[in-house]
């Protein structure tokens, strides 16, 4: 029972931290990004690698990981994605799967097409086990570490956004970048940062998801559809939306697929209709109530 | 007894803690030339969302020739001959004016389910559609879409929309916003000189238009119906001076 | 008073297009211009260029000294450019708060100090932009344009959709600023006569040059040339 | 001088699929490479075509191959539906098809002209459920990926299993697209049987032997037994310590000691950046010689009747160990190997301890 | 000009149109080698056609497409092996079936945003996706469902082994579609579909019904999509579940929108485009292709489509506003 509670949670995290860097280029700077993906596995394979071919500790690599996919992001802003702000969604889309198509193959080309295995340090890798009998709450250390990890990030995001102006000023350059700039605010600086951070949150997802998930140049398009579950059911307007729309898809599929193995892959699907045509601008979106 | 085409009884609208609209009840006689008139955020435009179904009302009744259209959907009251025009431009970007007045007018000759023959195979259509293209000045641009059109120029399109519509009563929402003061009297005219059994409600800031042109008022503050008159009457309302009019002369110019 | 604006030999437009032809004209502290001409002759498009918002083809803009044409659009809020534009273009995501919180540079203007002055924003200070009617927009768009704290105001149809009383308040309002705390502004209307009657100077176009430079009270005076000039029939 | 003898070697390239291509491509090309182009006087030509696992790409690239390219032989095939959806093609033009991967029993029913150098999942499983309960495993919870394969060898497994008196408490199927397996291993975990039953989709055996290991099933005493795909050759080496034990069945092992498989692995790690052949490799390996020896027996001549008459028990040395062509059902007979995981100089291998012989494809005798 | 021209201007036949539609149908006699890959093509094409009706027209976005495509396959198939083998009673069956099931899974996409709509419609077609993989008694589960023979079109054309008659068929039915959508997308009907497209509101105030012909729109989609699909399950003689695949949507949509959305060739051509550059690329570089594809999208989007695929463009600049919107 609370194994399961547990391992939904753990599940749910994983999802968010996945999805955490899409929900920010794609809910806060409405670009619709899909190579999303490849930076997760850009963040991957830096950790894989690293940690493979140049003995680097997995904890090291975490920030590494964040930082490659960042500058990467950021270098591709300038050069590439920036005049893509203004152009249809439909066109962000074809753009972002043809980045993802040329990452895909790159991947393969250089690193090879297999699966790639993380080896987590020996101190993630075990177990802790509290209570008896139905009550046994089982942890294992490695989700319990994504649950931190993931715990920590959404404080700090959310801090950024709410107490500082720089959320306020990020939605208005999204808003109408003309008017933005026009009012003082820096715009590229503010998209450039946003999205380096964006594709920094990515590879840290990847990089972090590569042990359960597993890792292989299929990996943008494996689990784009759960990137985009998790950003379409939880609203794209703040942090805490896809925060619980994960964790509420994590513990719905694995509690799912626990007590009703039969049903296995329809629970996240229907429920994500049902939620969309429930609430169809996702689970919490920004009304505007008392400031 | 006055014959009433649209009556809105003990309408209620709240967002949240706002309250948009606070019981507010209104009469519209047939061939009514109306204005509604009040400080900004007074919720006539909300009132006009109410009437025409874009806003769901909290309470309250909403009745046109004398049948509760209240939970009637949006498009339904427009067959009913209730329209409105837009306080911000609603139009369609990617078609000419042609096009949409064509398709306005085709929908409103229920012919909108039609797929077998193109738009403009109709010649009415087509001929009404010329017509409200001439008289809104906008023939010269029939053929450029909307969205490169100046700004004056949609506006007045938005108009015409409303009007290719037939409308038995019709709403507008500050039309001459944006319009440039030598064209605005020429638009009211227009207005002006719809049939006599077609009702018109005004909301507009700009005074001299809305006494020129209203042969009642309906004063609304914060939701609520502060009163109710002819022009004169209201003009020299001091509570309407106090909230709305003002004193001074400039405002007038 | 010393300068503060000035244009020299502007000229602006669209891609290929060009709207703005040689346009000059200058703008000590503490004055007000207003703007006239017909629609469509470049009113907006000389505002949105001193915002920097629109492309500058030729022409020097100097704002108390400094080359303001060299300078990208955000860097002219700093230097003390404060814009209204014309379709308000409130940024509709935010509340009305964060509408202020996020363009505000500290000065003597604070959002706090303009919800004094539009005590309706006030109340409405946690709606979103979608959620204000038209004339809370038109107030909003001033009111952000004021806690940017600038040396220069550009109004561009600040009038439109207020109520008469807002309206007067806010000529009012206008004037106070300019007179008592040395801030310029430059006005368009559509309504010659309530601008004009705040103004010190006069600055008429047509399709997009200036016809006429000078004093506002003379040309207030003066309605024939006034009419004239705007090309209204009477 | 004769025309070339064209063989098109329909493949999963990109996706998912993509390592079944490359291993089965590299495996054909070795063979050519060590063999020669040149048979029976008739130069062979293999023709490379990617399909990305979508069966009405496969089965246009086949009609082509044979209406233009006048292909004698069409062979790869990376998934059962593509085999299916070009079964008729081969059948209508009379052309040998030689499945080199896909695994579903039925296959060859498909047409006459099927041939397969592969496997089945029943091969491997029933093996699997003969040892088990020799080796006192009374009670198994199977796990398998929800599509044709795993459906296949959950049957097989399971019939068999209870057949030779064994207890299956629970039957699991973890849908194809499928992150965590948490919510199963839960499940196993709390049903405490002697051993798991895995099938899944070579790809994602790593990730069950690692959440298997980090839920603790194995010092629960709960033993993990799978067929060969879970602990694929290709991948053996970066799962790492968690492998270590398992025990599987398979008719492939790269660790599998003979003279020939020692000069197959070696050739083919040098040829290509000391990537390990893994059973898909050996299938197209075995399949170029089905393919070369027809031709051999037909004297260069060829004819799709012809060829597939001789390549109908064809019985040779495969680096598997000793194979067979069933003349009846054109299906592999092959050995299926009992296996575990161990280390031999820093390496994982999957060192064979059991050996069941002959297995005839057990889906054939309903 | 004339109001009424410049209104009947955009239903007019343009002179390369039929010069195409000979092309397309010469072109399997032609070039005979490639007939398959025409038949491939016009069947993408169909599908593309029809996600252009709701996307480019309508203005619904979908990644769920595939669930009708799918569903008209599987109903054509099954209808094959275990009934009558005509082709032209399995299209119509197919047809009316995934009409059907648009007619209901339209409830789904009334309300919401752009990516709202993009999760439902996949959610529904990987659904359906699972039920057919569940229903393996019917539907042959993960293998596929073989044993589907299609008897000669029209009692007299074997569908051969080059694809000739299968090209010709679906090319046909291709045809016929796109007849039916031009006439549909001019007609005010269409045009209140675009008014819906550009502005939902407006389109209200006007009195379009807005619910039902978003309904209408998707129902008919749903039609021709199965009709794809059936000619794709006829033509193979085979159907798998990878008919339902979110890669077969996400694949439609990128065609859809390197054609160019709104246009009705934008299908067409994106096929045309798509599937050669993939098969070409392909048969170079088995293994790396898709590289080459996304370099393709990426310089696709940076230059501009209207400059990169139709190159006449850049000379008279641009003139009709009617022809190729680019965005939906
Ligand atoms: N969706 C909403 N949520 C919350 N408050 C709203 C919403 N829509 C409108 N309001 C508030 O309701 C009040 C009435 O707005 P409305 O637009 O009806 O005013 P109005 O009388 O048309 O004003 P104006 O003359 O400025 O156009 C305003 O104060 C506005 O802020
Ligand atoms: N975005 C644009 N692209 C191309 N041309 C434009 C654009 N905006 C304005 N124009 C053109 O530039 C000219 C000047 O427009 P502008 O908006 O500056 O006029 P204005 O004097 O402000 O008029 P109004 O009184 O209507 O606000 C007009 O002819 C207009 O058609
Ligand atoms: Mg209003
Ligand atoms: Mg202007």
């Amino acid at each position: 029972m609370l194994t399961i509670l547990f391992d939904g949670i753990a599940y749910g995290m994983l999802l968010f931290i996945l999805a955490l860097g899409l929900a920010v280029t794609m809910g806060l700077m409405n670009f619709i990004n899909l190579a999303h993906g490849a930076f997760a596995m850009v963040g991957g394979y830096i950790t894989v690698l690293l940690m493979q071919k140049a003995g680097v500790p997995f904890l090291l690599c975490l920030p590494l990981a964040f930082l490659g996919s960042a500058l990467l992001g950021g270098v591709l802003e300038r050069t590439l994605y920036r005049p893509l702000y203004r152009k249809p969604h439909l066109d962000q889309v074809l753009f972002s799967i043809g980045l993802t198509f040329m990452a895909v193959a790159a991947v393969d080309y250089f690193v090879g097409s297999t699966q790639q295995i993380l080896h987590l340090p020996d101190w993630l890798r075990g177990r802790t086990e509290l209570g008896e009998g139905a009550w046994t709450l089982g942890m294992g250390h490695y989700r319990l570490f994504i649950i931190a990890v993931c715990a920590a990030l959404t404080i700090v995001l959310q801090a950024v956004l709410t107490r500082t102006r720089f959320g306020a000023r990020l939605r208005a350059s999204v808003d109408d970048q003309r008017v933005a700039a026009g009012l003082g605010i820096n715009v590229n600086v503010v998209f450039l940062s946003t999205f380096a951070f964006g594709s920094g949150l990515a590879g840290l997802g990847g990089a972090l998801g590569a042990e359960v998930l597993g890792l292989d140049p299929a990996f943008p398009l494996k689990y784009m559809i759960y990137f985009l579950i998790v950003v379409a059911v939880g609203g794209t307007s703040s942090i805490t939306g896809p925060l619980c729309a994960a964790l509420l898809l994590g513990i719905a599929d694995v509690a799912g697929k626990y007590y009703i193995p039969k049903m296995g892959a329809f629970i996240v699907y229907t429920l994500m209709i049902v939620i969309l045509v429930w609430r169809p601008q996702g689970l919490f979106v920004r009304q505007g109530g008392k400031a | 007894m006055p014959d009433h085409v649209l009556t809105c009884e003990r309408l209620v609208k709240r967002f949240g803690g706002i309250t948009a609209t606070d019981d507010v009840t209104l009469r519209l006689e047939r061939g009514a030339r109306h204005a509604l008139i009040g400080p900004n955020g007074a919720g006539k435009t909300t009132l006009v969302n109410l009437l025409t179904g874009v806003l769901e009302p909290t309470s309250g009744r909403i009745a046109l020739e004398g049948e509760d259209i209240s939970k009637l959907a949006p498009h339904k009251r427009v067959h009913r001959g209730l329209v409105r025009t837009f306080q911000i431009n609603q139009l369609f970007p990617s078609m000419t004016p042609l096009q949409t007045l064509a398709l306005v007018i085709a929908q409103q000759r229920r012919q909108g389910a039609r797929f077998w023959q193109p738009l403009g195979r109709d010649e009415e259509v087509v001929m009404r559609a010329s017509q409200l293209l001439e008289q809104f000045r906008l023939a010269e641009v029939k053929d450029v879409p909307t969205e490169h059109l100046a700004y004056g120029k949609r506006r007045l399109l938005e108009i015409a929309i409303a009007l290719a519509c037939e409308p038995r009563v019709l709403l507008l929402d500050e039309p001459v916003a944006g319009v440039p003061a030598g064209e605005r009297e020429d638009i009211l005219q227009t207005v002006a000189a719809l049939p006599a059994d077609v009702s018109v409600l005004l909301i507009e800031h700009d005074m001299d238009l809305v006494f020129s042109f209203a042969r009642r008022m309906t004063v609304l503050v914060n939701g609520a119906v502060l009163t109710e008159g002819t022009p004169d009457e209201i003009a020299a309302d001091p509570r309407v001076r106090e909230v709305y009019l003002g004193h001074g002369e400039e405002a007038h110019a | 008073m010393p300068e503060l604006l000035r244009v020299d030999g502007l000229s602006a437009g669209y891609g290929e297009a060009v709207v703005l032809q040689d346009v000059a004209f200058s703008l000590d502290e503490g004055e007000t211009l207003a703007l006239l001409g017909r629609n469509g002759t470049g009113k907006t498009t000389l505002i949105n260029t001193l915002a920097g918002a629109t492309r500058q083809h030729a022409g020097t803009l100097t704002l108390a000294g400094a080359a303001l044409h060299k300078l990208a659009p955000h860097q002219r809020a700093a230097a003390g450019i404060g814009w209204v534009p014309q379709e308000r273009n409130i940024f509709k995501s935010l509340t009305v708060h964060e509408n202020l919180a996020a363009v505000a540079r500290p000065g003597k203007w604070t959002p706090d100090g303009v919800y004094a002055m539009f005590p309706r924003l006030a109340e409405r200070k946690g709606n979103l932009g979608t959620q204000l009617s038209g004339g809370e927009q038109q107030m909003l768009a001033v009111a952000r344009a004021l806690v940017l704290n600038p040396r220069l105001l550009l109004l561009d149809e600040p009038l439109e959709g207020l109520a008469p009383i807002i309206v007067e308040e806010l000529l009012r309002a206008i004037r106070r600023i300019t007179r008592d705390e040395g801030l310029s502004a430059i006005i368009v209307e559509q309504h010659p006569q309530a601008i004009l009657a705040i103004s010190d100077r006069a600055v008429v176009l047509d399709r997009g040059t200036v016809v006429h430079r000078g004093s506002a009270t003379e040309l207030r005076a003066d309605q024939a040339l006034l009419d004239r000039l705007l090309g209204v029939a009477r | 001088q004769q025309a070339p003898f064209k063989i098109g070697l329909i493949l999963p390239m990109t996706g998912q699929q993509a390592t079944t291509g490359r291993q089965i491509e590299a495996a054909a090309k070795l063979w050519m490479a060590q063999n020669g182009d040149t048979v029976a006087g008739r130069k062979i030509e293999l023709i490379v075509k990617d399909d990305t696992s979508l069966p009405d790409v496969t089965r246009r690239l086949a009609q082509e191959l044979v209406v233009n390219e006048k292909v004698d032989v069409l062979a790869g095939m990376g998934i059962t539906p593509s085999a299916m959806a070009t079964a008729p093609i081969a059948t209508q033009s009379k052309t040998p098809l030689v499945v080199m991967a896909a695994a579903t029993s039925s296959i060859t029913e498909a047409s006459p002209f099927i041939v397969r150098t592969s496997f089945t999942l029943p091969q491997v499983s029933v093996a699997l459920a003969d040892w088990a309960p020799r080796n006192g495993i009374k009670n198994v919870v199977t796990l398998v990926t929800d599509y044709g394969p795993g459906l296949d060898a959950e049957k097989f497994f399971k019939s068999r299993f209870e057949f030779n008196g064994g207890k299956v408490p629970e039957s699991l199927r973890v849908p194809l697209r499928n992150p965590d397996f948490a919510p199963f291993l839960q499940k196993v975990r709390d049903l405490k049987p002697d051993a798991l039953f895995v099938f899944v989709p070579s790809g994602a055996g790593a990730a069950v032997m690692k959440q298997f290991g980090e839920r603790g099933m194995d010092k629960a005493g709960i033993k993990l037994i799978a067929t060969g795909d879970v602990t694929d050759d290709d991948q053996l080496n970066d799962m790492g310590d968690v492998a270590l034990g398992v025990v599987s069945s398979h008719h492939y092992s790269a660790a599998h000691p003979s003279a020939a498989n020692k000069k197959f692995v070696e050739a083919f790690q040098k040829a290509n950046k000391a990537m390990r052949p893994n059973f898909m490799a050996v299938g197209g390996y075995d399949g170029m010689r089905v393919i070369y020896e027809a031709l051999k027996k037909t004297g260069g001549k060829g004819g799709g009747q012809a060829l597939v008459d001789a390549m109908k028990g064809q019985i040779f040395e495969s680096p598997r160990g000793p194979v067979f062509i069933d003349a009846q059902t054109r299906d592999i007979v092959q050995n299926v190997y009992l296996r575990k995981v161990e280390k031999k100089d820093g390496q994982l291998w999957n060192a064979e301890f059991d050996v069941i012989k002959d297995v005839k494809d057990p889906g054939k005798s309903k | 000009m004339n109001p009424q021209r410049s209104l009947l201007a955009a239903s007019r036949w343009r002179w390369w149109e039929p010069l195409l539609w000979i092309a397309a149908f010469a072109a399997p006699f032609v070039l005979p080698r490639h007939a398959a890959i025409v038949n491939e093509i016009a069947i993408t094409a169909l599908f593309a056609l029809s996600l252009d009706l709701i996307l480019g027209f309508t203005g619904i976005v979908s990644l769920g497409h595939a669930a009708f495509f799918g569903f008209g396959a599987y109903a054509a198939a099954l209808l094959a092996k275990h009934f009558i083998g005509d082709p032209l009673v399995g299209l119509a069956v197919a047809v009316a079936g995934s009409t059907v099931l648009g007619a209901i899974f339209s409830l789904t996409i009334q309300r919401g945003t752009d990516l709202t709509r993009l999760m439902v419609t996949l959610g529904a077609a990987l659904i359906l996706l699972e039920l057919a993989n569940k229903l393996d008694w019917l539907t042959g589960g993960a293998d596929g469902l073989q044993g589907v023979t299609i008897a000669p079109l029209l009692g007299r054309f074997e569908f051969d082994l080059a694809g000739k008659t299968a090209a010709c068929y679906s090319l046909a039915v291709l045809l016929v579609a796109f007849l039916l959508l031009r006439r549909l997308v001019r007609s005010p009907f269409g045009a209140t579909l675009m008014a819906i497209r550009d502005n939902r509101l407006r389109a209200m105030a006007i009195g379009i019904p807005v619910a039902s012909r978003l309904s209408a729109a998707y129902t008919i989609a749903a039609g021709l999509a199965g009709a794809a699909g059936a000619l794709l399950a006829q033509t193979t003689g085979f159907a798998s579940l990878d008919v339902f695949a979110f890669d077969r949507s996400a694949d439609t949509l990128l065609i859809l929108v390197v054609g160019g959305t709104g246009w009705l060739y934008g299908g067409v051509l994106g096929a045309v485009v798509f599937k050669l550059l993939q098969d070409l690329l392909s048969s170079i570089t088995p293994q790396y292709w898709t590289f080459w594809l996304g370099l393709f999208l990426v310089v696709l989007v940076l230059v501009g489509r209207d400059r990169l695929l139709k190159p006449w463009t850049w000379v008279k600049g641009k003139k009709s506003a009617t022809s190729g919107r680019s965005h939906a």
